[in-house]
């Protein structure tokens, strides 16, 4: 029996989701514009797992008033499938992308009794510095102690803590939303995007966290892993046999979901879902699932929805 | 009256090691240690004569002692044998070393014509009356 | 809860006072207390030979305050190795306040003496007067000095402040003796008045680091000056200091860039000295 | 008339040990190869000797001496006990019992003249060497902040700059001197280099040094005074001597800081052992202060400042050091043995020593003695008595008796076997 | 004083083959005596508990500069351990450089009464008389250090053995020393030049000698000597990863000495552990026992002590001076260095052995594999080279690895596993007896020493027994704690027929004796060595010659050793 929220129908079905190591951390910079730059060129190339070395994204802008150093910054959550595929991208990208942009530096922003484990991820990238960086340790005995490392960098100095917490994470949370036409479901999209950020503790790592090609596995081409999710193309609607669009459906976006824990996707996607079904031309909503193969989470859209 | 302001060094010397074996209440020792010596030209600052009183004053206490002049020391410096008149003028203050500070102290050295040079007896009396 | 001291007499001998700690004190009856030992010179007496006690004992040293209602300049090892807990002195402190101590908290609002936080590993002192020689320090011999906690000075600090210092945190707010952080070989100290000579002298590296907010008596010539920058890290620091700690001169240097000096090259020590340039 | 050969000279730490003393009549009437000093210490150790003992200035016999002083210090909360480095080690051995026993606090001259290389020991070490190892091999001597032309006034000519040796087949020629002061003096006229430099700036100067051993460039143009080129020269010369040694003096232990200084001088010595052989010796000043260490550490585990008060030993100078314990004024009696603090402490330590009941053992009146409530005398040791001194470089040495002192007059150590004994009587026992 | 029965223990003598019998054992006047009279004798019942002859130390560094220099330089060391004087007992401070009192006392706790210092230059030869003469209850004695001795090198250069038998002899009575030590010879000369040798055949500066000839030199001469003991040997090489191949070949080295009448032992290597080592560095260090025990086991002409090491923080102190330099470059620790002219040095560093440090692991099982590989006990002194493996406090710890696999065990887990795959220990067996422990604590050190009235309970020896609080009938290796705890503190220790301490307190502090050699050589000799000496001595010493010998004053109780045969092997 499905649900209609808005006069839009929710299928009863589940998005299925997968457990991975996640992790936070909080770009600062000179100013916010700065922090967004190096939080987009780290998040960068990181949509999904099938093609990428990790998936991550933007969780929000941090205040002056919530950062260490009292700079603007950026929020950032990595997630990979082990600790290893974790900690090897966040050094990487860290090296790449944030030791390299002008007036950043980086911080955990996963405490330690928030996280299942540490990484040393500062420790890794404090090689950089060639012998000439510098460890710096705060509040030994007094509250929790604090490591970071210094690494003179051209600019100046470059600042990383020491350890960031990384734990199991809930990734593949998903919603499709399918539409009248691609303008509402861009507008659609648009909206329940907005309203996911306001959730902590998730990332929608796609871009601008719309996802429009669906992918299923294999293909019929031998040498591809996955291509075109078919049964939710609209433009073969009618000639694909095993089609799931909607007769009144014209175009669909999936949005989906990596968080720190089950319950911060599920409260992502109630707020997406019913953000997006205000949208005047939003047809139906539902979730990409593989019946259980892929994942261990089953997030039913009811259970959502009737959480909120 | 004329002063000079000098870094005050203070060390062992032959006389003052032949005087106190021959014993501390002799003549020999007694001259050998209440002495300050200048280098000329802080000496003749003060417009005295060779051997003349001065008083020497530190932060801590001021002692009368004779003074005389010595190329050996630099300007700005003086120097005075280890003694009870040197002691004068140290602080007892060891910074937790157990080791006061008896080299490179600042004192100030004025011409005291006049006045007498207290000898060893008198430098007892003196700390019998505290 | 808290127990309070009234000194009774102002001893010529100092006093060795080790049982003033709420470790010890925790779980015992008043009178017990009264009857714990105190040295003085070659004899043993009672700490109710110098102090009148009242208030009340908690079972855990943590809920237990201990007040000294007066001057104790001449009780040595107040708060000797606590672990827990909180003492106030509302005068001065005699030598060896919180040597050793690994946790808690002492508050003295007047002087302390010499050794203050020698060998501690954790906690807070605060001394809102001054304090003496070697605070923070490693006692002769030893390699190991401060490795942890937090000393704060709103007055003076006297010579050779964390000499061996190895982790935590000193901050002078008035001025330093000279040798502050010699043989440093981590932890950091602030001095927000002016530093003496010697500042860092034979200091090795491992994160050491002086900060000087109001300039250096005579910086020795094996530090190396190499730029002049506004840190990050001492925007961290300096908020740490500021809201943890509440120091509030703290807040007057977020923007203020530092000279960075490395040093002691004499010993091959990759320590660092900023000076505020202001 | 009998002539004693190889005897010891028990004024400095040089312990010279080849005097002759010709003796008439129990009279000394003629030294060999003595220096000036020792030679006045031989040929006046008789004048202004303590005859007999005093009580509150009243003659007495020793037995009542003994026993008045040990009531003092028996009853004593806080006795300290100072003194030690001009006595033998068998003297020094008995009063670390003494102080055992009365829970006192005792400390050495060594706390007002080496100190500060104990210190420095306890920090990074020493490295040293004994004096025939300069006599065999130096070929670069530095006399830092130290002149033995008027301390050590043999030192020169039996260990250092003249003596030839194993290696050192033409001695002076072979060796290359340098004195560093701040001021000339009778050394500076003699030596090869001379850094005339400022004062209490020797930490900054031994440094540098220490930096340019290392390869590092010293921005400064001068150190201290001295050019940097010149410093440079003087390190590339450390490093390429093939055995060098730095003599220092209590113009670095004595000036602002010492131990810091000190602390410099072994580093830079600790560090020029990875290009050649260096070491570094004290040259401490009376004839057993290295010993009055080195007994004490063998009994007590600390060289100096320790305190007896909780039945075991403890350590710390500044707070266990005579100088400190009277300028708080915490001592309520004071034992003094072979020394003058009156003369030689600063004038407020000294006022405290006034205002507690003094005891002092000693051979000669001297300013102590003269405000002592008890005083009793004692024979000089090395003359009077025998027993063991050590060298300034740790070398032990028996000391000759050459004539036998006055009647009734005994030696330091059993003076003080007499008051442990009373003292135990006292304490019933204990 | 009462003549004493200790009745009803198990006795432990291995040198009169008595093993665990219980029988009584008599003393009178300070001997051990057939039978004294019930009546007057004080008697005390050991049941239950173990009877051995008072321990014996042959190396342990408690006497003299270096360790006082390592009391002096460590008082952050002292405050571990302190001993509040009492009525009876003086004041002592431990730790790893304990003062002299405490030393003694300790000691006596464990049932130790006769202790040797090893290391004793010859100019500072007063200096350790001196202490020992304040180190209480136990009797004592020390080593003459030798292997870098001007004279040895010059009589060693000029093949001249007479004038180097003259030498020994003169030396020894000079010093009042008890054997011939040489460590790491000709390095320490070297080292006065900043330099050392790296093996027995490097040269010598000035003297063009090597290792391999003053070792053997002064092993001929000591064996032509007839001296009580061998040569006391610290190889070259020590600390020095793959240094077991140095140890061996110093060995093989004196393997065609004629040994001394009576026995077949030529050299004692001290502190072995130090010197198996195997592996081209620290990284790639392994234990190099089982090849040293393989070698001891094929030959009867050397005997080795252990050096354990204990996880602890100690102090390391040797002769050596160019490895205690190296060793403050390695561990960045403070570091005193001490020259002794003509003849000697001293190195002084601080060092921690950790059980995280992969080195450290393997240190100590070496120790253990060698006591354990040894099939005959009687080669084998126990020893931590006390301070350098770790201070003597830790003998009962010793003696229970050694007793117990599970406690070898229990240390083993603690350590990083693939340390100990680089020894052989984890694959040992062994477990020491009580008769074992007997002899590695007491029998064989006091026959190594030729020290006829030490380390055994026969009619005619020294009063000096220690017993222990431990059933040996039913103790088993699981109760490993039970043996540790009884050595620690001995129920009694009886010194000289008295008893010094009584579950482990002090109960008397008598002074125990000093012993030396008495050497004779010809008079031609003797005179020619002097006539040689006087013309030397100005010229080289900074003491005059009158004065060097330490005269009679610094040993008011001794006992001069005659020249006699020591005991065989078994």
């Amino acid at each position: 029996m499905s649900l209609s929220v808005n006069g839009v129908e929710i299928e009863d079905t589940f998005a299925e989701a997968f457990s991975m190591w996640g992790s936070r951390l909080i770009i600062t910079a000179k100013n916010s514009k700065w922090a967004n730059i190096a939080a987009l060129s780290m998040t960068g190339y990181a949509t999904s797992v099938i093609m990428c070395d990790c998936e991550a994204g933007i969780e929000r802008e941090v205040y002056e008033s919530e950062t260490m150093d009292g700079r603007p910054g950026v929020s950032v959550m990595m997630f990979g499938f082990s600790r290893k595929t974790l900690e090897e991208p966040m050094l990487k990208r860290i090296g790449q992308c944030v030791l390299t942009c002008p007036s950043t530096s980086v911080y955990n922003g996963l405490s330690k009794d928030q996280a299942d484990e540490m990484l040393d991820i500062g420790k890794g990238i404090r090689f950089f510095g060639d012998g000439f960086q510098v460890k710096m340790r705060m509040s030994d005995g007094i509250c929790e102690r604090k490591r970071f490392w210094r690494i003179p960098v051209m600019e100046g100095e470059f600042l990383i803590e020491e350890k960031f917490g990384a734990k199991k994470a809930v990734a593949g949370g998903n919603f499709l939303i399918m539409g009248d036409s691609s303008q509402t479901v861009l507008e659609a999209g648009e909206k329940a995007v907005e309203a996911i950020h306001k959730v902590p503790g998730v990332v929608t790592p796609f871009p601008g966290g719309l996802c429009r090609s669906g992918s299923k596995v294999g293909s019929k081409y031998a040498f591809l892993k996955a291509s075109t999710n078919t049964s939710f193309c609209p433009s073969i609607k009618n000639i694909f046999q095993s089609s799931r669009v909607p007769k009144n459906v014209d175009s669909i976006l999936e949005i989906v979901i990596n968080g720190l824990d089950l319950e911060s996707v599920k409260t992502a996607m109630a707020e997406g879902i019913s953000a997006a079904v205000e949208v005047k031309g939003v047809r139906k909503i539902t979730a990409v699932n593989f019946a259980g193969k892929l994942g261990k989470f089953q997030i039913w859209l009811k259970d959502c929805l009737g959480g909120l | 009256m004329n002063e000079v302001v000098v870094t005050l060094i203070s060390a062992r010397t032959i006389e003052q090691g032949i005087g106190l074996e021959i014993g501390k209440t002799s003549e020999q020792y007694q001259n050998s240690v209440s002495v300050i010596e200048l280098n000329p030209s802080d000496f003749e600052s003060l417009e005295i004569s060779e051997g003349e009183t001065v008083e020497v004053e530190s932060d801590y206490g001021s002692v009368l002692v004779k003074c005389r002049s010595s190329q050996d020391v630099p300007k700005g410096r003086a120097f005075m044998p280890y003694g009870p008149w040197a002691n004068k003028l140290f602080s007892s203050s060891t910074r937790c070393s157990g080791m006061p500070q008896l080299k490179g102290i600042k004192v100030r050295v004025k011409a005291a014509k006049g006045l007498k040079m207290p000898s060893i007896v008198e430098l007892i009396d003196e700390l019998r009356r505290l | 809860m808290e127990v309070f001291l009234k000194p009774k007499v102002k001893p010529l001998i100092p006093v060795e006072a080790e049982v003033l700690t709420p470790d010890r004190f925790a779980g015992m009856k008043l009178s017990e207390i009264e009857g714990l030992p105190v040295y003085v010179g070659n004899r043993v007496e009672k700490l109710s030979d110098y102090f009148e006690l009242e208030g009340s004992i908690s079972e855990k040293p943590a809920d237990q305050q201990i007040t000294i209602l007066g001057d104790a300049s001449r009780i040595k090892y107040i708060g000797y190795g606590m672990t827990a807990g909180r003492i106030l002195v509302e005068g001065g402190a005699g030598m060896h306040l919180g040597s050793h101590m690994s946790g808690g908290e002492i508050v003295v609002k007047g002087n302390a003496s010499d050794w203050a936080g020698a060998e501690m590993s954790g906690g807070l002192i605060s001394i809102l007067g001054n304090t003496g020689d070697l605070l923070g320090s490693a006692y002769r011999g030893s390699r190991e000095g401060m490795t942890g906690g937090c000393i704060i000075v709103k007055g003076n600090a006297g010579i050779e402040s964390g000499i061996f210092m190895r982790r935590g945190t000193i901050v002078v707010e008035g001025e330093i003796g000279s040798f502050a952080g010699a043989h440093m070989n981590g932890g950091a100290i602030f001095i927000f008045g002016k530093a003496s000579r010697g500042v860092g002298a034979e200091m090795r590296g491992n994160g050491s680091m002086i900060v000087c907010f109001k300039g250096v008596d005579s910086l020795l010539p094996t530090f190396i000056y190499n730029t002049i920058y506004k840190p990050n890290f001492m925007r961290i620091y300096l908020k740490f200091l500021f809201n943890t700690l509440k120091i509030d001169k703290a807040g007057e240097y977020f923007e203020t860039p530092f000279k960075r000096y490395v040093g002691d090259a004499a010993v091959g020590g990759d320590g660092e000295i900023f000076i505020a340039e202001t | 008339m009998e002539v004693f050969s190889d005897v010891v000279c028990p004024f400095c730490g040089c312990l010279c040990d080849d005097l002759e003393i010709t003796v008439e009549n129990n009279k000394i009437i003629k030294t060999k190869n003595s220096c000036a000093i020792s030679l006045s210490k031989f040929m006046h150790h008789e004048d202004n000797r303590l005859n007999y003992p005093t009580v509150d200035g009243r003659r007495t016999d020793l037995v009542e001496a003994i026993n008045e002083s040990a009531k003092i210090l028996a009853s004593a909360k806080r006795p300290l006990i100072y003194g030690l480095s001009s006595t033998e080690c068998e003297a020094i051995n008995r009063s670390i019992e003494l102080a055992e026993l009365i829970g006192g606090v005792i400390d050495s001259t060594a706390s007002v003249c080496h100190g500060p290389t104990i210190i420095t020991e306890q920090s990074i070490g020493l490295i040293k060497s004994t004096l025939g190892e300069i006599k065999n091999r130096a070929d670069l001597i530095i006399f830092w902040g130290s002149n033995p032309t008027e301390s050590h006034l043999r030192h020169l000519t039996r260990y250092s700059m003249f003596p030839t040796g194993l290696f050192t087949p033409e001695g002076r020629k072979n060796r290359f001197i340098v004195a560093v002061d701040v001021r000339k003096t009778k050394l500076s006229r003699i030596v090869d280099l001379f850094l005339e430099i400022e004062p209490n700036k020797d930490f900054e100067l031994i440094s540098a040094l220490r930096a340019i051993v290392r390869g590092v460039k010293i921005e400064a143009e001068q150190v201290s005074g001295i050019p940097i080129n010149i410093l440079k020269e003087l390190a590339e010369r450390m490093k390429k001597a093939r055995f060098g040694v730095v003599f220092y003096g209590l113009g670095l232990t004595q000036s602002e800081m010492g131990d810091m200084n000190v602390n410099a001088a072994v580093g830079l010595v600790s560090d020029l052992n990875h290009h050649t052989k260096f070491v570094i010796l004290p040259m401490r000043g009376h004839f057993n202060v290295a010993g009055a260490n080195t007994v004490s550490s063998w009994l007590s585990g600390y060289p100096f400042a320790i305190d007896y008060s909780r039945g075991y030993s403890r350590y710390n100078p500044g707070e266990f050091t005579a100088v400190d314990l009277l300028e708080r004024k915490e001592a309520d009696a004071a034992l003094i043995i072979a020394s003058d603090p009156v003369a030689h402490f600063p004038a407020s330590a000294v006022e405290h020593l006034t205002k507690i009941p003094l005891i002092t053992i000693d051979q000669k009146v001297n300013m102590t003695t003269l405000l002592s409530r008890i005083v009793i005398p004692a024979a000089t040791v090395g003359i009077e008595a025998d027993g063991t001194a050590y060298r300034m470089d740790g070398i032990p040495i028996r000391l000759k008796k050459i004539i036998e002192p006055s009647e009734g007059i005994l030696p330091d150590s059993e003076i003080l076997k007499m008051m442990i004994d009373k003292i135990r009587v006292l304490k019933g026992g204990y | 004083m009462a003549d004493l029965i200790i009745k009803n223990g198990y006795v432990y003598d291995p040198l009169n083959g008595v093993d665990g019998e219980k029988y009584e054992i008599h003393i009178s006047k300070g001997k051990i005596v057939d039978e004294v009279d019930r009546r007057d004798a004080k008697i005390i019942d050991a049941s239950n508990m173990v009877v051995m002859p008072g321990g014996v130390d042959l190396h342990s560094h408690i006497a003299g500069s270096k360790i006082n220099i390592g009391r002096a330089m460590r008082p952050e060391d002292h405050r571990k351990d302190v001993m509040p004087r009492t009525s009876l007992t003086r004041a002592g401070v431990g730790y790893s450089c304990p003062s002299t009192f405490f030393t003694g006392y300790r000691y006596a706790q464990m049932g130790y009464t006769t202790v040797f210092e090893p290391a004793m230059p010859p100019l500072s030869a007063r200096h350790v008389h001196e202490e020992l003469n304040d180190i209480p209850i136990i009797d004592k004695g020390a080593f003459t250090l030798m292997g870098n001795n001007y004279f040895v090198l010059k009589y060693v250069k000029s093949k001249d053995l007479n004038m180097l038998k003259g030498f020994m002899a003169w030396l020894l009575k000079a010093t009042r020393g008890y054997a011939v030590k040489i460590v790491n010879p000709g390095g320490v000369e070297n080292w006065k030049w900043g330099k050392n040798v790296g093996g027995l055949d490097d040269l010598v500066y000035n003297f063009e000698v090597t290792p391999r000839e003053i070792i053997t030199s002064l092993a001929k001469v000591n064996e032509e000597l007839g001296l009580p003991h061998t040569i006391h040997l610290h190889c070259n090489n020590l600390g020095v990863p793959g240094n077991w191949e140095t140890t061996i070949e110093s060995i093989k080295s004196v393997e065609s000495i004629k040994p001394s009448e009576g026995r077949t032992r030529v050299v004692h290597v001290v502190h072995c552990q130090f010197n198996a080592l195997d592996g081209e560095n620290w990284v790639k260090l392994k234990s190099g026992a089982c090849k040293i025990a393989k070698y001891v086991n094929e030959h009867n002409h050397v005997t080795i002590d252990l050096g354990q090491v204990i996880f602890t923080d100690t102090t390391t102190m040797t002769g050596d001076g160019p490895w205690q330099f190296r060793l403050h470059n390695l561990t960045g620790n403070k570091w005193v260095n001490s020259d002794v002219e003509m003849e000697a040095g001293a190195g002084v560093v601080p060092y921690t052995f950790r059980k995280e440090n992969p080195a450290n692991a393997i240190q100590w099982a070496i120790g253990l594999e060698l006591a354990l590989m040894v099939h005959d006990p009687w080669k084998i002194s126990m020893t931590t080279d006390h301070p350098n493996g770790g201070p003597f406090l830790y003998y009962p710890k010793v003696i229970s690895w050694l007793m117990s696999r599970k406690a070898r065990t229990d240390t083993m887990l603690e350590l990083n596993r693939s340390c100990i795959k680089k020894t052989g220990l984890a694959g040992i067996y062994r477990e020491y007896d009580f008769n074992e422990i007997a002899i590695i604590t007491r029998a064989a050190p006091s026959m190594l020493l030729g020290l006829k009235n030490k380390g055994h309970l026969g009619v005619g020896a020294d009063g000096d027994v220690s017993i222990f609080n431990v059933n040996p009938t039913d103790w088993k290796p699981s109760m490993y704690r039970d043996v540790e705890n009884a050595f620690s503190r001995a129920a009694f220790t009886i010194k000289k027929g008295e008893i010094v301490t009584k579950n482990g307190e002090i109960a008397a502090n008598p002074l125990g004796k000093t012993f030396w050699v008495d050497a004779k050589v010809s008079e031609k000799i003797e005179s020619d060595v002097l006539e040689d000496l006087r013309s030397e001595f100005k010229r080289i010493y900074t003491v005059s010659l009158n004065n060097y010998p330490v005269q009679d004053a610094y040993l008011p109780l001794s006992e001069s050793v005659e020249i006699q045969t020591g005991r065989c092997l078994s």
